[in-house]
């Protein structure tokens, strides 16, 4: 897995490509929250569209950092047209309080609105 | 065709090795001819069941993860069993969102993830002994192609 | 960095496993970052020693090949082996051109193959009881790096 | 491993995609010999281009079509580029016997000349 760490305005975009497993997000939780913190961002956007595994701990992860935006008084968008990595958002129930975007302009469009 | 066959693998309960036993399994299954979603549901299937061990199981101890599987015809057999600390509720442990260790961020899915992207499961857990997990899916690839 | 890892795989000897143990043993020395020669000795010479345990260990009868494998520092130790008919004389097996096969063709490269692309071969064999290869090879990818 | 059966006038062109290991050096041996004989051709090319793995069962598998083309009075060349298979051809002794080409136009043309 690579994660690619960036910021607009008050977003932090937090991409991952290749792999999100157990392992590889225990690598990645430390590093997002540093950025998030550390740059005083607001929001966050996922994106996972270079993703081409996910299982449910990286839907552990996408929680963890709702919470943490959510505290901030932010939010969490996810850009993915993966059919294998929606599937399994979807069945978390995440998308029912998590905006799924495919295009990673509507994501932070949709983030610097709100 | 007689496309039986039967792989064992042991390895030990480092992270490193969730990707390592998905691509033995993946590669394994592969002579089936899966789709590439098969694959997919197999890989992340395996992946939450070792993932348990590790972390679950062994709670990040050193120990053996074992993944034995067989093919017969169409259809695809995967054990994961790990000989860690056990379940004690089997039934609440495979609730969805359910999980002993929230602080690890866990989201509680990994049975449900299985349950859904496999045809059957099968869970079986002695407190001090370990938890085996059997898990079965047919792959459709080849008969719809005849 | 404790980068320790061990690993076995038990499977069926049928000629298809042959490119599956050359997948696993490929992905279990991929963590030491290999160079692409350096992962290509290492395939051709597990396919070596597995194919000699299918053809000449079981001559084609089911048995079980083993393959163990530790990666420590930046070493890996590999071991095949088979329970199979074992080797009478075994110099004589080792030079190279020897074949008991011509018939199927075998080149009775098999062993120099294993000794050229790896740095340490060594095997073991008795009478009705079976083979065993033990291979070592230390990357110098890592430390090239560095 | 995919295996094409192409001819030119009086050479069988045999190329191998792939890996070619024990395994499909068995599935190779039948066909290639039944296109040799029932065409009555005399020298093949073996076009190794597109292959990425070989183990010593391909040297076997060449040997014996070296035979079987002696046999015919005709000769068999090989063309590979690839430095992991040419290392395993050279390591057998082979490239002393069998011409190898980088180019299957060459090896074309020498085996028409011969
Ligand atoms: N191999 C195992 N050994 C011990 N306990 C386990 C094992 N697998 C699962 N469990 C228990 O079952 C619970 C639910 O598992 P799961 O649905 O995969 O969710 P999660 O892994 O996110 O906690 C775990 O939190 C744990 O308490
Ligand atoms: N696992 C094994 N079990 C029994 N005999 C073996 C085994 N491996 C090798 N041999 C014997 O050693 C000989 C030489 O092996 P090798 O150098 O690999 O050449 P080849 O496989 O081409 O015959 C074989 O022909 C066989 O007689």
């Amino acid at each position: 897995m690579r994660l690619i760490l960036d910021t607009i305005e008050d977003i932090l975009i937090v991409k991952f490509k290749g792999e999100l497993d157990h392992h590889s997000t225990e690598e990645a939780r430390e590093k997002i929250d540093i950025w998030y913190l550390d740059e005083g961002k607001k929001n966050i956007v996922f994106d996972l569209r270079e993703l081409n595994f996910m299982d449910s701990s990286g839907i552990g992860l996408i929680m963890g950092r709702y919470k943490m935006c959510e505290e901030n008084g932010g939010k969490v968008s996810i850009v993915s047209s993966s059919s294998n990595v929606i599937r399994i958002l979807r069945m978390s129930g995440i998308l029912k309080i998590i905006e799924l975007y495919d295009s990673i302009e509507n994501a932070i469009n949709n983030s610097l609105e709100g | 065709m007689n496309n039986k066959n039967y792989m064992k693998l042991d390895f030990l309960s480092k992270s490193t090795n969730e990707a390592f036993a998905r691509v033995v399994v993946a590669a394994f299954a592969s002579q089936l001819d899966p789709t590439i979603e098969e694959i997919s549901d197999i890989k992340t299937a395996v992946s939450e069941a070792v993932t348990n061990a590790i972390i679950h199981g062994y709670e990040d101890t050193e120990g053996i993860v074992t993944i034995e599987s067989k093919i017969e015809n169409q259809e695809i057999e995967i054990l994961v069993y790990d000989k860690g600390k056990g379940i004690e509720d089997l039934e609440k442990a495979m609730e969805p969102f359910y999980t002993s260790k929230p602080e690890l961020e866990r989201s509680g899915m990994g049975f449900t993830v299985m349950e859904t992207f496999m045809d059957k499961l099968e869970v079986a857990s002695h407190i001090g002994e370990g938890t085996v997990v059997k898990m079965r899916k047919k792959f459709q690839s080849l008969s719809n192609k005849e």
